[in-house]
């Protein structure tokens, strides 16, 4: 397990200002699906190469604040979770309203989903492909 | 006159000077580009989800393709955050020869890195130049591991080839013919009054900005922050002792000199880890399914990688998320491209080193 | 002989007065056609069968000096009024500083000013004469249209076209009579009627901008006319006499010179050379035939008309160096403005005041061949470039806006206007056509003179990005296939274009018979010696000659050989673009605000950075008036 | 038209595109061109322009996003012209074909004229490649119908 | 002037030079490739190039893309015409420019980014160019007191004695015309450009083959000109002009492409001042 301070909505922005004022780099942030309507978002930090990293739980309909207009690098990872996950994110600098790096035949939120993408081998993809 | 003197240009994806696909949104002015903001999604692929579909095991051929150019690092890193949530130690020898491999990566991804800006400058029989000292590491790749490109060497719990003394020497040999071309080349760059044009000023990031955009690897390093994975001494950088290259002025020039000096201190790693490398097994035997998240980090030739690996002891990990370097550096793109003239677009693009499938995966 | 004179000159007086009082628009429209053709039959007939034969008084008996000194206080009394009027001091001053010394030179001096022949015409004045005569007129036809569409269009009522066509037609009686003219004093009265026009059309739209701007060319132009009072009354100095004949055929030099720099800055501001240059930029605010008329054929042309006319006077002196000096920095320095103008209308301005330059500069380019070169340029100049402006006004008025960024593609909208519009710029920009070959034969004798030839080399250049730029982009097309609508357009509208086209066209295949039935004898009068060869479609001197057909053949070989293969089979595609249609779905929020993604579009490069028409204005200024200290100072030294 | 014939196999012009490969056969298709294996000895060249092309050399696979992007590509080449497929993403969709966001090998979108194989595929694969593709371009005729 | 004479000429004019431009071109590319450490493709390519362009399908945008292209050929032809004439070189300049003009148009004609930026570059390099290529002319008159071809060549010493600096002036016309690196700024010789191909980029086929020979008759001329200036020493001449192309060839392989910006003030800085140091001289010497 690695070490992550488990913060919530309201203290996320404070938090992110605290590292950032205090020469952290962020490094990324990561989503994954917890359960069927939970979300779990790890924002990581960087300083002389030691690691830190804040966990946020949320529920999947919930908007989340951007922390882009104080690390503006984050608008590339939180474009990319709202693409894979579908989750809602208010304030992002920079917006590519769910479409960084899906197209527009590309199935939605396809991180989302609990599910196994394989297909049966020989199995012709075009199609039924879409979420 | 507001409006008649702005262009709109769309700038790839299919585009000569970029072998890649990425899509500019260009608003210029005359020739200055006032406007620009990168699109990105032609080579999204979708990989982070092929744990789902692609066991612990066969999720190294996936993670190797996630960028054919630094593959190797790649696997690197997988096999190292593997390696770590299941408590396996692997062998002195294979720690080596994983840096040499990794090392011999990143002289390949610079130079042809170099090919690339000499070719987006105009400048073709540099981009020649390179590219043909490139290819002898492309043949000590083959030689060593069997591969030009993707080698897929790496394993969980070690390697899965050797370099016997004999294959040794005869890379020394030709790192030392290496050394010496590069030498010449590195010279005329260092110097050369075009390329001084187009590159000295062009792009500037400050410590701050470079911070502040999250950026990794050389172009971090070129704004004057040294910061360098292997210093963290993961595999065996801890027994060869070096320094990071830092160069101060954050712009193109920095970063390229950054790079070539990087390529010397590769030949000189690799050297060294020839000299100090231990006799021994390449690989011990891993058994089971791992448990638990992990976070591995490596650095590669444009940067530091992250791995998050979530794993619940089936033998699909539960979720893989790959922050590549490229991935951070793309930012730079908002920043610099804004207010460089238009002949700077594919030079300022090619100083960041895109690697579009390692950004979308 | 006499009565086409008399028709050519007087009949436009009374045709305006006419024209100001019909209220019927109908018949207005017949007088100002039948005016027309007769000016233009008149001009032909001078031109064909006499020169010199206006020996005497025109009107027998009367005597009209005293007429037109009268005319001459009337007009600075109303002048005088419109300065107090628009309470402007320092026009008062200069009109009180041109009213004053004229009334007592006429009248108090004592001075003899009977002159033997006030009428006088030769090649030059035939050339002016037919240049006014026809294009002139052919702005009256095409103001026609012009100004019924103008007027609706801004909603003006009542009418004032009565008004506009008085002045309009006014205006070419006193060019006419200006060129006839062999009195200084005379010429001064017509020239202040040219200017009082100018005045009263800049500003007939009676916007705060078109006050503004004919405030600026009265002022300017006053300036001229002090100059030219003094010039004229030290002319009378040195000479004792006001007759132009007599005065340019005394070969000046040292403080003699001085009446004539003094007419040559009066020249200078006419001609809206650099620093005057701010008039006739301005000048573009009022109606499209207005600018085509000040441009073209009339107001501008006169200074110019006045220095080829004074050449032999001062021919060989380094005041005559100074003069080309001067000329060639307008044209280059009017040539790299240009290039940082978008308006299609400032575009043609800056073209006009460059060529000016250069007909200046090549009149005072100490050679017979050179001369010929000026009087050239001035006729093809004429032509194309009042073309150019009927195009532009017809395009504004298609368009709605005289931007050359918003003709993109204009061949689609407008495929007449368009295809007109790039033959009036071809012809003032590509070689065989008459403009370029008159640059030729400019940079060919001022080749002697490298500083010169410096500059008019680099300023060509520049002609050739402006012009070139503005061809592409009219001509720009995805497909063939778009629709072109039909254009309609007003006969009266169409004629004076089609006319004017062809003209051009046809003056630049005829250039030979031109060139010796009309420039080379006016040459030979001044210099009796010409240099000049022109015959079978080439023109050639002793070191250089310039072959047409071969060029003709060859376009109409590469027009042939584009129609067959065109003919052909083709497959229409659309332009590169480098894949990016995939990406019209992505709309990208910055910072809240959408960010489209147009059309690709380019701009041209205007380099507004580092032309910079506001910053450089002044500094060009003041080498300018550098240029024309120089003058004085060796003419005084 | 012998001599014709000759030219168009002389004179091969190839345009690259990377449809979503892991940039392994890019840099091995890019090899190609520099000193060591040096194709324009055969009078290849690399233009970046689909108007100007022969033959038009696509690595990776297809995605949803830009199958329209190569179908435009395509389309703006002149007849006659053939298609490679370098790479085994390119020729079926190798190792991403179960990703969700691609559509499969390049077939799907193009007539692929020469399928190169190889993960990624060598420089010597890939010249051979061409040069079947060439064989292919010189029994192509200019379709002459359309106006 | 007999019939034969005039034969020979046209000959000369219409079938000769174009083929040693062809060759030059070949030979630049074999070169290129040797100093880049390649084999290299056959002297002959540019002719394969042409020969299959002319094969392929037609593809244009637009009618006027097609027209300005057979102009462009047209005055690049009728300029070589003019040269083994012996005809006014200024007015062979003039002609030349109505082609330069053309291929302007062509591509401006086209709504795309890549031609339009081409094209207006291309306008640039006009700009810093022509100048020069008058002033190299203005020069040669200075020394012979002629504009004709015939006259300059009728004279004894040959001009470079006296016209160094011009002669260095046309290293940069040459370099311009030939789009060559530093100057390769509206479409490069090369296929990677970041302007596509710049001014090319439309044109396909055909017409691309058209541009092609186009660009064979203008470097001819100019090699004509810059051997007049060794006339009568024409084999000095010829290997001169050959030298100043091997010269750009090496010039190109050893510099960047630059900017717009740069171009001109060095072609301004530079190019202008030696050619008004050698005309001021050969003015006060005369």
């Amino acid at each position: 397990m690695i070490e992550a301070k488990e913060i919530t909505l309201d203290n996320l922005l404070s938090e992110v200002k605290n590292y950032h004022d205090n020469g952290y780099r962020l490094v990324t942030t990561t989503c994954m699906e917890v359960d069927d309507d939970k979300l779990e978002i790890l924002y990581h930090f960087d300083k002389d190469f030691k690691l830190e990293n804040l966990r946020l739980t949320v529920d999947k309909n919930q908007t989340i604040p951007s922390i882009s207009s104080i690390y503006f690098c984050a608008v590339l990872s939180e474009n990319e979770m709202q693409d894979m996950f579908g989750l809602k994110i208010d304030g992002m600098v920079v917006d590519y309203g769910g479409k960084f790096l899906l197209g527009e035949d590309s199935p939605l939120s396809p991180m989302a989903h609990i599910q196994i993408v394989a297909k049966e081998q020989g199995e012709n993809k075009e199609g039924g492909n879409n979420a | 006159m507001p409006d008649s003197n702005i262009s709109f240009i769309p700038f790839g994806p299919q585009h000569p000077v970029l072998p890649e696909p990425i899509h500019l949104r260009l608003v210029v002015e005359n020739e200055k580009v006032v406007e620009a903001l990168p699109t990105v999604g032609y080579v999204h692929r979708g990989l982070e989800k092929m744990v789902e579909a692609k066991d612990v095991n066969q999720m190294i051929y996936v993670v190797e393709r996630i960028c054919g150019i630094c593959s190797c690092m790649h696997a690197m890193a997988y096999c190292q955050g593997i390696e770590e949530l299941m408590n396996v130690e692997i062998p002195e020898r294979a720690k080596y020869l994983r840096v040499i491999w990794a090392e011999l990566h990143r002289m390949h991804s610079h130079l042809l890195w170099l090919g690339l800006l000499a070719d987006s400058f105009g400048y073709e029989s540099l981009f020649m130049q390179t590219w043909r000292i490139r290819e002898r590491v492309m043949d000590i790749l083959d030689k060593t591991a069997g591969n030009r490109v993707i080698i897929s060497v790496n394993v969980i719990g070690g390697v899965r080839r050797d370099i016997d003394t004999e294959m040794q020497k005869w890379v020394l040999q030709s790192l030392d013919a290496i050394e010496k071309d590069l030498r010449e080349i590195y010279n005329v760059m260092k110097d050369d009054y075009t390329v001084k044009q187009r590159t000295v000023g062009v792009g500037v990031l400050s410590a701050d900005d470079a911070r502040e955009l999250g950026l990794v690897g050389p172009m971090l390093r070129a704004s004057g922050v040294a910061s360098d994975h292997r210093m963290t001494g993961y595999a065996a950088y801890k027994d060869l002792d070096f320094e990071p290259v830092v160069e101060t002025a954050g712009d193109s020039y920095a970063r390229m000199i950054v790079r070539m000096k990087e390529l010397f201190q590769s030949i000189d790693l690799i050297r060294k880890a020839f000299a100090r490398m231990p006799e021994g097994d390449i690989a011990v035997k891993v058994r089971g399914n791992p448990t638990g998240e992990v976070i591995s980090r490596v650095e590669q030739s444009r940067g530091e990688v992250l791995y998050y690996i979530k794993a619940d002891g089936t033998k699909n990990l539960s979720r893989l998320r790959v922050r590549t370097p490229t991935f951070a550096n793309i930012a730079a793109l908002f920043k610099i491209l804004p207010g460089c003239s238009l002949s700077d677009v594919p030079v300022l693009v090619l100083t960041i080193d895109p690697c579009i499938s390692c950004t979308e995966r | 002989m006499q009565i086409s004179l008399l028709l050519n000159v007087l009949l436009p007086f009374i045709s305006a007065v006419i024209v100001y009082f019909l209220k019927n628009e109908r018949m207005r429209n017949i007088v100002i056609i039948a005016t027309a053709l007769v000016v233009m039959a008149s001009s032909v007939v001078i031109a064909v069968y006499g020169y010199n034969t206006f020996a005497g008084h025109p009107l027998g008996n009367i005597n009209l000096d005293r007429w037109i000194a009268i005319g001459d206080l009337l007009l600075s009394l109303y002048i005088l009024y419109i300065s107090v009027s628009l309470k402007n001091a320092m026009l008062i001053l200069l009109t009180l500083l041109q009213l004053i010394p004229m009334f007592v030179f006429e009248n108090f001096s004592g001075a003899n000013l009977d002159v033997l022949h006030p009428i006088y015409a030769d090649h030059l004045s035939v050339i002016m004469n037919l240049i006014v005569s026809f294009v002139g007129t052919l702005i009256w036809i095409y103001a026609i249209s012009y100004m019924r569409e103008d007027e609706e269009h801004k909603g003006i009522r009542p009418s004032r076209q009565n008004r506009f066509f008085f002045i309009l037609l006014l205006f070419i009686g006193a060019m006419n009579a200006l060129i006839f003219s062999n009195d200084l004093i005379w010429v001064y009265f017509f020239w202040e009627i040219t200017t009082i026009s100018s005045f009263l059309l800049i500003g007939h739209d009676r916007t705060a901008e078109a006050k503004q701007s004919s405030t600026r060319a009265l002022l300017l132009n006053s300036i001229g006319g002090v100059m030219f009072v003094i010039g004229i009354i030290l002319g009378y100095h040195f000479f004792n006499t006001v007759d132009i004949q007599t005065l340019i055929s005394h070969r000046a030099s040292g403080m003699l010179l001085l009446p004539f720099a003094f007419l040559c800055l009066a020249a200078f501001t006419k001609s809206a050379q650099i620093p005057f240059q701010s008039w006739l930029l301005g000048a573009m605010v009022a109606p499209t035939p207005v600018s085509a008329l000040l441009h073209s054929s009339t107001m501008v042309k006169a200074g110019v008309y006045l220095i080829l006319r004074l050449v032999p006077a001062f021919y060989g002196s380094w005041l005559a160096g100074v003069i080309a000096i001067f000329g060639a920095f307008t044209f280059i320095t009017a040539s790299l403005m240009a290039i940082s103008q978008s308006n299609g209308k400032k575009i043609l301005a800056y073209s006009t005041i460059a060529n000016l330059g250069l007909i200046i500069s090549a009149a005072a380019i100490n050679s017979p061949v050179a001369v010929a070169a000026a009087i050239m340029l001035l006729i093809f100049h004429a032509i194309s470039k009042a073309l150019l402006f009927l195009c532009v006004g017809t395009i504004e008025h298609g368009i709605g806006s005289r931007d050359i960024e918003d003709m993109r593609g204009l061949i689609n909208k407008m495929p007449f206007t368009t295809l007109i519009t790039v033959i009036g710029l071809v012809t003032m920009l590509l070689p065989p056509f008459g403009v370029l070959l008159s640059k030729w034969l400019v940079i060919e004798t001022a080749a002697k003179n490298p500083l010169l030839v410096f500059m008019i080399a680099i300023g060509s250049a520049l002609t050739v990005v402006y012009y070139a730029r503005w061809i592409g982009i009219l001509l720009s097309r995805t497909s063939s296939k778009d629709v072109v609508q039909h254009e309609k357009r007003d006969p009266f509208v169409r004629i004076p274009l089609s006319v004017l086209a062809m003209l051009s066209i046809v003056i630049s295949v005829t250039v030979t018979s031109i060139f010796n039935g009309l420039i080379a004898p006016q040459v030979v009068e001044y210099f009796h010696r010409l240099g000049v060869i022109a015959q079978e479609g080439s023109i050639g001197t002793s070191y250089g000659g310039f072959s047409l057909w071969p060029v003709f053949l060859a376009l109409a070989l590469a027009l042939l050989g584009g129609y067959v293969v065109l003919k052909g089979s083709n497959q229409y595609a659309m332009p590169y673009a480098p894949g990016e249609s995939a990406q019209e779905y992505k709309v990208i929020k910055v910072a809240g605000k959408e960010t489209k993604m147009p059309k690709a579009k380019v701009s041209n490069y205007y380099f507004s950075d580092v032309i910079s028409e506001n910053r450089l204005t002044p500094w060009l200024d003041v080498a300018a008036a550098v240029l024309i200290v120089a003058m004085f100072g060796v003419v005084i030294l | 038209m012998g001599l014709l014939d000759k030219a168009r196999q002389r004179s091969p012009w190839l345009i690259h595109y990377d449809c979503g490969s892991c940039n392994g056969c890019d840099i091995e298709l890019l090899s190609c061109l520099t000193p060591l294996y040096d194709v324009e000895r055969f009078g290849i060249v690399n233009v970046g322009d689909p108007k100007q092309a022969d033959i038009l050399v696509v690595t990776g696979s297809v995605n949803q996003q830009n199958k329209s992007v190569l179908k435009n590509i395509y389309d703006q080449m002149p007849e006659p012209k053939v298609v490679v497929a370098v790479g085994v993403c390119a020729c079926t969709g190798g190792i991403f074909r179960d990703c969700y966001n691609v559509v499969g090998g390049i077939d799907k979108v193009l007539p692929v004229d020469v399928y190169v194989p190889g993960c990624p595929a060598r420089p010597e694969q890939i010249i051979d490649g061409i040069k079947l593709a060439i064989d292919k371009l010189a029994q192509k005729d200019v379709v002459k119908e359309e106006g | 002037m007999n019939v034969l004479n005039i034969v020979f000429r046209l000959l000369l004019a219409l079938v000769v030079f174009p083929i040693i431009g062809g060759l030059i071109v070949g030979l630049d590319r074999k070169l290129t490739a040797r100093l880049q450490g390649r084999y290299g493709p056959p002297i002959l390519q540019p002719f394969y190039d042409v020969l299959k362009l002319f094969s392929k399908q037609r593809i244009i945008v637009n009618e006027f893309q097609v027209i300005s292209v057979f102009i462009y050929l047209a005055s690049s032809v009728l300029s070589l015409v003019l040269f083994t004439f012996q005809s006014d070189l200024l007015m062979i300049i003039f002609v030349m420019s109505i082609g330069a003009v053309f291929l302007v148009v062509g591509a401006l004609s086209v709504k795309s980014a890549y031609s339009q930026v081409g094209a207006q570059r291309e306008l640039m390099q006009m700009l810093s160019y022509e100048p020069l290529l008058i002033l190299i002319i203005v020069g040669m008159y200075l020394m012979r007191g002629s504009f004709n071809i015939a006259v300059i060549m009728s004279q004894g010493r040959p001009l470079i004695e006296e016209l160094p600096l011009l002669f260095l002036v046309m290293v940069i016309v040459l370099g311009i015309k030939m789009r060559k690196s530093p100057f390769d700024l509206s479409a490069s010789e090369h296929a990677h450009q970041e302007l596509v191909r710049g001014l090319l980029t439309d044109y396909s086929g055909l017409y691309l083959g058209l541009i092609d020979i186009a660009h064979w008759f203008d470097l001819m001329l100019l090699l004509g000109i810059s051997t007049l200036f060794f006339y009568p020493h024409i084999v000095l001449g010829i290997i001169a002009s050959l030298f100043l192309v091997i010269l750009e060839i090496v010039i190109d392989n050893v510099t960047a492409r630059l900017t717009v910006k740069w171009m001109l003030t060095y072609s301004y800085g530079l190019g202008l001042v030696l050619a008004a140091i050698n005309i001021a001289v050969v003015y006060i010497l005369r």
